[in-house]
């Protein structure tokens, strides 16, 4: 998940890799480095975003040494999407890019599946996406600042987390501005916690043995 | 959501299949006047082993004992059906079934599901009514057949060959002058079973963990040095008839 | 053969006729799998690598006391699950690799060079490549731990394992991993995980192989531990000479008998 | 007995012109021969307690049980033949199973009741069979609280607070009427069940008999289950003791 | 059944005391119809390295051929004999170079390898059919009869045994082994290799 | 000769008692018609439990198992018992189709039932309810309609202690620590390394410890785990299952993880 605020973009990810239910990888980092103030949340085949984030990553090396510059964040976005629509038979990928680049400030781009670009002001991606787009489009408001949209992300991530279950473990977050990146971590113990659900059947409400009514027979 | 690629992840259909195979092995020699019925204990079910110790061995009477091999669920709930029939047998004819008549039960219960079979390899061995020891071999379909010696389950093609060259001397020639013996004493024989059961024990993977020998001897014979034996435990129940004794050894657990 | 030089790399002539072969309802067999434990520990310093030595085709073992630990460099070893042939050519080649890469930085060469080939190798190959490894290695930056998948992905750890028992020993390692443990330590939990293993998976037996490299040391610790050794026969199984009856016997000797033969009328040749 | 001869007792499925079924009542016959059955249901349980006539001296003690049980929390005392209570016994049983498996709780007693009304009244219909000759005392404590029922021969139930059948279901029903149901705790209530059943047994025509009591209440955490032993013995005991001074 | 199967066939080699021994079975079949009693699966590669090649005859013989050729080139290149050693691993490499179509064969490798004392050291190996090397210390096996041949021999080898001895081990191990698999059989070959000499047999076993 | 009509089969839907006016459960047979045999019962299960746990201690029998019933990859209830206890000495504990086990529960509740109801002093203990599963376990399998589950029974019974697995397809077996699900292979090793051949010394704070830290591992490692979960004691006093417990977990190490590869920061 990625989400832009007033002075940078908040990007977020969960830390769970699986195979079939098991579990590869606990403590995965999703948050790749592109370049400086350009990062990406992967999903999909970490064989395949791993690939195309490498591939990416080079490519941005070298535009910044050419160009002297660091490059735009559409820049990042642009490679992407090309390599993900080209081999769009070949790759398993959704890939989340965001950063923060001089032009525009902060922005956040969305390249699902089928290798499409779309800009968006929040974006989800994921096998655990579906289940928090309502909390998302209920709580998502413009112009926050750093620590409500960090809140944002951190709730997002932990309701996802706790219904998917391919999706778990700790919270990794980047706050990317102008003045640099910022590491957040939230461990599995101290996720932020909503209704974790409570026994009901078993135990219907009012099923206590109430106190027999009996009326006293008349006794002549 | 992340997912390393895992082979064969194209859409699968998902059916029910009624059977699984839980490894192991048992084999059974015929000596002169006693039988010898073995198999190892460990369980397993694809790449895990689900318990070291499950018999597969079982007495049913004092001179019959069914060792079973395939599918565990069939396996188990085949020897409880046979101990039911025979169980029967003694009450309507207050003695124990013979040996061939265990056999030829064997056979029909098998067969009475050709067309839903017990996945279930049988080796049955004991003592006949005229003392000499014998074993029969079953398919999962009730073929079956009185043989000297016999090995099934996992290592079965590993055992087999070892056994036909070691009691039936098979491809030896015998030292000018002498024949090879018609019956091995036990001592012998059970040798044989031990060192069959290590060697499949290193090269099959299913098979380890434990190993019972079932030894069932004729009325009246002598003990040939089974007594000798570590791991030496007796089960006969009656004291003028057949003796059973069973012999626990560990096998390789990896 | 239409040339005598045949370029490098996999040579697919044989594909179409054996794709007909299978087609025709033959399916094509399989290769030697190591169904393998394999682990890796960080510790202080340094990295423990460990396996299990069992190789299998099916439910059989083909190799009671194969090495699962492969040279990379010096100071980079890597432990290969899955095909066994595509393990063992596949760190040979990134090995071979790693040495040239050497050779031309003049630098010692580091553990993510070896990762990166070995994922683009692996990647390239789409997953046809069935080698999961487990790299480890101490360069100039200290002491790495990775773990590439036959799809070509790559996860950084602390502690990893892989192969059919990697449930096992990562069982192991979650209930016992500590951060900065000390050499001895790591060595311990690394046994452990092998062993849970070797004696939980039935893909892995036999011996526990260990590797410990450390900035200034690579230690291969081979058969380090061997819990399953086979008890001695009961019999002896020696068969009588003349037990094999046989047809047709021939010898042919080895040795090479130089015989002088004189030429001539036995005259000494005129050497003056 | 004006009835006798004139044919129209023979078969259940025919009334006698006067609109009786002389089937059903020769069942209440049955049942006034036998050993007299009570149920008390007090304030926080239901005690049930039979006089268990001992035809031989070569029974066994405690043999051919005449209070079974039908669910956890229900139990059942017979006035009658003997094998119609195991019948009973055991549709009922049924019933509460079925009741269970169809609507995942356990059955209140009055839902057990009715089903087995219909079964009894059914007999009462065929020519082919025969009306059931007993009292059925059914008791339990449910979620509606402790409940009482008896199922004559007819089909016909009453709930009731205090119930008797059998032989001494007369003077017991007096007796009953004498105590105050719905203050009495399940434990007062199993003394006082005892004490009746002695005095309504009729030493001079009967020869041995036993007691036989269950209870459901809060010291059998709502299962129905014979009463303990000691309180057994202390009923009793004080059931004698209560008959000697009323004799004085 | 698999394409391995195709004609039968298996190989075992096994070590003795100072010398090795490799034998064959001799039938060459089409699926359960034999075709051929004496169809030659070990092959001379120098004096002291024998090769078995179970598996696809059409394979069997291109290998054998490529092999040939290899070695041949080796020594013209190195001007010396291969060593058993090398040439496991130019086995290797040949049958890896097609992983992505594979030769249909498991070949088994005995041999005697020269020490730097002069000596000579047993040497045997195996690899399955896309070059996986095994080098084992007591024996190898390949073929449609490997599971039969491990468990025989698993039970009948045993360590240091003079040519003479092995000779029996091996035979008994093969012959047993192939009686138990129907697409092995119809004869069999056992060649010991000693520093001196190799001695060759057939033997006299079933035919059916 | 049936002369039921209505057991001939349907010739056409609607021409036989088109709004099934008929009392179905009083007809004979029913539901076996002419095409019953192409009735399919092969199914998969929907609402899953994951693992079970159990251990043999010096007093008795241990069992753990989550709160979780996933629906597919969905953790759909996260409040759910999967430990249950049948009479005064055993408890089951089942993953895999949880219809299924609610299923079996109503069996083995109506089964005590009628063993309360014969007041004949007996009561069932472990061994019997592992067989009276087992025997329902392969029955359903051999009908080709599988219950969908994979039980573990532990109980405790005039003085021996009992622990037994029963799956889908009527396989049994014993041991001394067992396991469900992923739980056979990431929980045994660790039960096995903790328990084997010391059943008869360990105490019970020793077995919650083991089993805690199983249960940990496998919320580690199994994507269809909850950290709720609940422990079954059965010891000689009878059946203790505890309320639904929460695990501690620990991931300050990843802290300092970066990327997959080169990447540092």
């Amino acid at each position: 998940m990625a989400v832009q605020f007033t002075d940078g973009v908040v990007v977020g990810a969960d830390s769970r890799t699986t195979m079939g239910s098991y579990i590869a990888n606990r403590v995965t980092d999703k948050l790749t480095h592109v370049h400086d103030r350009v990062y990406c949340c992967r999903s999909g085949s970490a064989a395949d975003t791993q690939a195309v984030a490498d591939i990416v990553h080079q490519h941005l090396q070298l535009y910044s040494q050419v160009s002297g510059a660091p490059p735009p964040v559409h820049t990042a976005a642009s490679i992407f999407q090309k390599l993900c629509y080209e081999n769009k038979d070949a790759l398993s990928a959704g890939i989340i890019v965001a950063g923060w680049d001089k032009e525009v400030g902060p922005s956040v781009y969305n390249i699902p599946l089928g290798g499409g670009l779309f800009r968006q002001p929040w974006a989800i991606g994921g096998s655990g996406s579906t289940y928090v787009y309502g909390y998302c489009d209920a709580t998502y408001k413009e112009g926050c600042g750093r620590d409500e949209t960090v809140n944002f992300v951190k709730n997002t991530l932990a309701l996802a987390m706790s219904r998917d279950g391919s999706s778990g473990g700790v919270i990794r977050m980047c706050v990317i501005t102008e003045e640099g990146v910022e590491r957040l971590f939230v461990p599995g113990n101290e996720l932020p916690q909503f209704w974790q659900g409570s026994e009901v059947l078993p135990n219907p409400k009012g099923k206590a043995v109430p106190e027999p009514q009996v009326v006293p027979m008349v006794v002549e | 959501m992340q997912h390393v690629a895992v082979p064969h992840a194209q859409p699968q259909q998902r059916q029910f299949n009624p059977y699984s195979e839980n490894g192991g092995t048992i084999l059974a020699i015929a000596g002169a006047n006693f039988s010898v019925i073995a198999g190892d204990t460990r369980q397993s079910e694809g790449y895990s082993i689900q318990t070291r110790y499950a018999p597969k061995v079982f007495r049913l009477t004092d001179k019959a004992v069914l060792a079973t091999n395939g599918f565990a669920a069939d396996g188990n709930m085949f020897v409880k059906k046979v101990r039911q029939r025979l169980e029967w047998y003694r009450h309507a004819h207050a003695k124990d079934m013979p040996l061939r008549a265990i056999a030829r039960l064997i056979q029909t219960m098998l067969y009475a599901r050709r067309f839903f079979p017990y996945y279930v390899y049988n080796i049955l061995g004991g003592i006949e009514e005229d003392g000499s020891g014998a074993v029969y071999s079953f398919d999962p379909v009730g073929s079956y057949e009185r043989e000297a010696c016999r090995a099934a389950g996992a290592a079965s093609s590993l055992v087999q060959p070892f056994l036909d060259n070691q009691i039936y001397f098979k491809n030896q020639t015998p030292a000018p002058g002498t024949t090879h013996p018609a019956h091995l004493p036990l001592s012998h024989v059970l040798s044989l079973v031990i060192d069959s059961f290590t060697s499949a024990t290193e090269r099959h993977i299913e098979v380890g963990d434990g190993l019972e020998i079932y030894v069932v001897l004729a009325k009246g014979s002598a003990l040939q040095g089974l007594d000798a034996i570590q791991g030496l435990s007796e089960l006969t129940t009656t004291d003028d008839g057949e003796r059973m004794f069973v012999i626990r050894r560990n096998l390789k657990r990896d | 053969m239409a040339s005598v030089f045949s370029p490098p790399g996999f040579d697919f002539s044989n594909q179409l006729r054996n794709n007909f072969m299978a087609q025709k309802g033959l399916p094509l067999p399989k290769a030697t799998s190591t169904g393998t434990t394999i682990v890796g520990c960080l510790f202080d310093g340094g990295i423990v690598l460990g396996a299990d030595t069992r190789a299998t085709e099916g439910p059989i073992v083909a190799d009671k006391n194969c090495e699962k630990i492969h040279y990379i460099t010096e100071s980079i070893r890597c432990c290969g699950a899955g095909t066994a042939a595509d393990t063992e050519f596949t760190t040979a080649l990134i090995s071979s690799n790693m040495e040239l890469h050497g050779l031309t930085t003049g630098r010692k060469p580091r553990v993510v060079t070896a990762m990166t080939m070995l994922k683009q190798m692996l990647f390239r190959y789409q997953g046809q490549v069935g080698a999961a490894l487990v790299l480890g290695g101490v360069d100039s930056t200290g002491p790495h731990l990775f773990t590439i998948a036959p799809h070509g992905s790559t996860d950084k750890l602390p502690y990893v394992t892989m192969g059919s028992g990697s449930l096992a020993a990562m069982a192991v390692f979650e209930s016992g991993w500590k951060a900065n443990m000390s050499r001895e330590a790591a060595l311990q939990l690394v046994k452990d995980a092998i062993a849970a293993g070797i004696f939980n998976d039935l893909g892995s037996g036999s011996n526990i192989d260990a590797c410990i490299i450390t900035a200034s040391h690579t230690e291969m610790l081979r058969n380090v531990e061997m819990p399953n050794q086979r008890v001695e026969k009961e019999r002896q199984y020696g068969f009588r000479r003349g037990t094999t009856a046989w047809k047709t016997e021939n010898v042919r000797s080895l040795i090479v008998n130089e015989e002088i033969t004189l030429l001539g009328g036995g005259d000494e040749m005129d050497t003056t | 007995m004006t009835s006798i001869g004139t044919g129209y007792d023979l078969s259940a499925s025919t009334y006698s012109p006067d609109g009786r079924i002389f089937q059903v009542e020769y069942a209440n016959k049955a049942v006034e021969n036998s050993g007299t059955a009570i149920g008390l249901k007090v304030k926080d349980g239901v005690v049930l307690a039979v006089e268990k006539l001992v035809h031989s001296k070569l029974l066994v003690p405690g043999a051919n049980r005449r209070i079974q049980t039908v669910d956890r929390h229900i139990g059942m005392a017979t006035a009658g033949l003997p094998a119609d209570g195991r019948t009973v016994a055991n549709r009922a049983r049924d019933e509460a199973a079925n009741f269970r498996d169809v609507y995942r709780s356990p059955p209140t007693l009055k839902s057990i009741t009715d089903r087995l009304g219909h079964f009894v009244q059914m007999y009462t219909l065929y020519s082919s069979v025969r009306p059931f000759g007993i009292s059925t005392i059914l008791g339990a404590v449910d979620k509606d609280g402790p409940a009482l029922y008896v199922i004559e021969p007819s089909g016909v139930f009453y709930g009731y607070h205090g119930a008797a059948v059998g032989k001494g279901r007369q003077l017991a029903k007096t007796e009953l009427e004498k105590l105050k149901l719905a203050e009495l705790t399940a434990r007062e209530a199993v003394i006082e069940a005892a004490r009746i059943i002695y005095l309504v047994h009729e030493d001079a025509k009967e020869k041995e008999f036993e007691l036989e009591m269950s209870w459901i209440g809060p010291e059998t955490n709502g299962l129905h289950v014979p009463v303990p032993d000691d309180l057994l013995k202390e009923a009793e005991a004080k059931a004698r003791e209560a008959l000697e001074s009323g004799f004085e | 059944m698999s394409i391995m199967d195709q004609n039968g066939g298996s190989v075992i080699a096994m070590v003795g005391k100072d010398c090795v021994a490799i034998a064959s079975d001799l039938r060459l079949g089409n699926q359960a119809l034999g075709v051929s009693s004496n169809f030659q699966k070990i092959f001379p590669v120098t004096d002291r390295i024998y090769l078995g090649l179970p598996g696809l005859a059409t394979d069997v013989t291109t290998l054998k051929e490529r092999f040939r050729f290899r070695v041949n080139m080796y020594t013209i290149k190195e001007e010396r004999e291969i060593e058993p050693e090398t040439f496991a691993h130019l086995v290797s490499s040949t049958l890896y170079e097609h992983r992505f179509g594979p030769y249909f064969c498991e070949p088994v490798m005995a041999g005697l390898s020269k020490t730097p004392s002069g000596g000579y050291k047993p040497f045997i190996a195996a690899t399955d059919l896309i070059g996986c090397l095994n080098f084992a210390k007591d024996f190898v096996v390949a073929g449609t009869a490997s599971e039969k041949l491990f468990g025989v021999a698993e039970g009948l080898w045993e360590p240091d045994l003079e040519p003479e001895d092995l000779f029996e081990t091996i035979s008994q191990t093969l012959m047993n082994a192939v009686d138990r698999d129907a697409y092995s059989g119809w004869g069999c070959v056992v060649h010991v290799l000693t520093k001196d000499k190799v001695i060759t047999r057939t033997l006299k076993g079933r035919m059916d | 000769m049936d002369h039921f009509p209505l057991s001939w089969g349907r010739p056409r839907n609607d021409a036989v008692d088109a709004y099934g006016t008929f009392p179905i459960q009083q007809r004979p047979n029913h539901g076996q018609d002419t095409f019953s045999s192409g009735i399919q019962h092969t199914q998969q299960p929907i609402v899953t439990g994951t693992s079970v746990l159990a251990i043999k201690f010096k007093d008795g029998i241990m069992m753990a198992a989550d709160n979780l019933a996933s629906y597919g990859s969905l953790a759909r209830f996260r409040d759910i018992k999967r430990l249950h206890a049948v009479g005064e000495h055993t408890v089951i504990g089942a993953g895999g189709d949880m219809g299924d086990f609610q299923y079996i529960q109503s069996i083995m509740d109506e089964l005590m039932i009628d063993e309360f109801a014969a007041q004949d002093g007996h009561a069932l203990g472990p061994a019997e309810v592992h067989n009276y599963l087992s025997e329902l376990m392969y029955a359903r399998r051999s009908k080709m309609d599988p219950l969908w589950n994979a039980i573990l029974v532990g109980g405790f019974k005039d003085g021996q202690r009992f622990l037994a697995f029963v799956d889908l397809l009527g396989t049994t077996y014993s041991a001394s620590t067992l396991a469900t699900g992923y739980g056979a292979h990431i929980a045994q090793p660790l039960l096995r390394r903790a328990v084997e051949g010391r059943e008869d010394t360990l105490d019970a704070a020793e077995a919650e410890k083991i089993i805690e830290q199983s249960m940990q591992v496998l919320f580690y490692r199994d994507a269809r785990s909850l950290d709720k979960y609940q422990i079954a004691t059965i010891t000689a006093e009878g059946v203790k299952i505890s309320e639904s417990r929460k695990l501690e977990t620990s991931w300050s190490f990843a802290e300092g993880i970066r990327g997959y590869g080169a990447q540092t920061q």
